[in-house]
């Protein structure tokens, strides 16, 4: 299935990239990352991370579906 | 109302907004760009910030806030972009009939902004250097990276 | 520094003392006149202070805050004589390098400046009577008496 | 010996005076207080008010010497 993916802050320079397409079997959020560790393995470094789904929050068993968009965030540092 | 901007933070109007004959305390946090962390020199910091998810997280935990401290009126604005040594990054202003409620919502509201929110922190130092602001880095140095 | 002044506090000028490029957090009380208490309307506040005691005790408080948690810059003002409906009866500033350090810092502050300075508060009543606000009415009425 | 008493806001308004001398034999502030009492009943109903001596803070103990100003505070209320 289909599914964009966006990157921010650390992990767009990790990754070099803001957003990418990607053709996916990944079930779920933590398997989609995954994919992108074997891509990006500079993603390795931050295992607190978080992401969302479609512009709501998510978990890592969150069940993908054609055309999410899936966004992985760093942990973050507001303030 | 929370909101993000990229343009300086217009102290005043946060307050008057808040104005409420109502009230008796009001709180107001600032949190400034400082210049060292962690023994490096700061020269400035650079906020991303994914507005669509800030805003509506922003604004849902000023709505706990109101419900879980009795505050009667509440603002908190963050700024994205490049910002300069005493600039303000965030504000937060409570006011409600009584002191303690006041000074326990205004913490409750920059402690969850700055766990909840989908904003990073680039810190850019002297030396030349520019790093993101890492809570794992905190953690492993075994302390809390507090503003 | 603590002062006692008769005129409308200059807000901006408070903060602008404390700015300091080694701070990240900055947080501001301020009590405002409230439009009731215990069930009455009040139309406004006299404040009657004496001043010598006043002063030196308000300055000993903020030296004890600054010992006791680490602020970095502080200062309060408290009003003398008649204060209207949303006036600044008293204002708290304290700047830190974290945010624990300045909410404890100026919630210390403040609770000790109103139990411990020699000020007096007559509230005045829509019902045209005044009254001395007073501590031990408040105890008899089992609740803490707080802005 | 002389001391000049002097009154705040509500023992102020109780007594009717600022200020005034007194020519007295108590020997402490607490004893002070309670000619004070006499004098002026209302000021009976303040249990737990506040003394200085000399525009320093004291206690109802505090020893009173001659020429002494002795001020009585009714309980506080700033903020």
């Amino acid at each position: 299935m289909k599914i964009e993916i966006r990157y921010f802050a650390a992990f767009r320079e990790a990754t070099g990239i803001a957003s990418e397409p990607v053709d996916t079997q990944a079930e779920t959020t933590a398997a989609l990352f995954a994919e992108c560790i074997d891509r990006y393995p500079a993603l390795r470094n931050y295992s607190a991370s978080l992401v969302a789904v479609n512009d709501e929050m998510a978990d890592w068993e969150h069940a993908l579906a054609n055309g999410d968009e899936v966004l992985f965030f760093p942990p973050v540092a507001g303030g | 109302m929370f909101r993000i901007t990229s343009q300086p933070i217009d102290l005043a109007a946060v307050r008057s907004q808040l104005l409420d004959t109502g009230c008796g305390a009001y709180v107001q946090f600032e949190g400034w760009v400082r210049d060292h962390n962690e023994g490096q020199q700061v020269l400035r910091l650079e906020y991303e910030v994914y507005e669509p998810l800030a805003i509506r997280e922003g604004q849902r935990i000023l709505d706990e806030a109101i419900q879980c401290f009795g505050l009667r009126k509440v603002t908190a604005i963050h700024r994205s972009g490049m910002l300069e040594l005493t600039d303000v990054a965030v504000i937060v202003g409570a006011a409600s009939p009584h002191r303690g409620e006041a000074f326990d919502g205004c913490r409750y509201i920059i402690d969850q902004l700055k766990s909840r929110l989908p904003i990073w922190k680039k810190e850019h130092y002297a030396n030349g250097m520019a790093e993101w602001v890492n809570c794992q880095r905190c953690a492993e140095a075994g302390h809390q990276h507090e503003q």
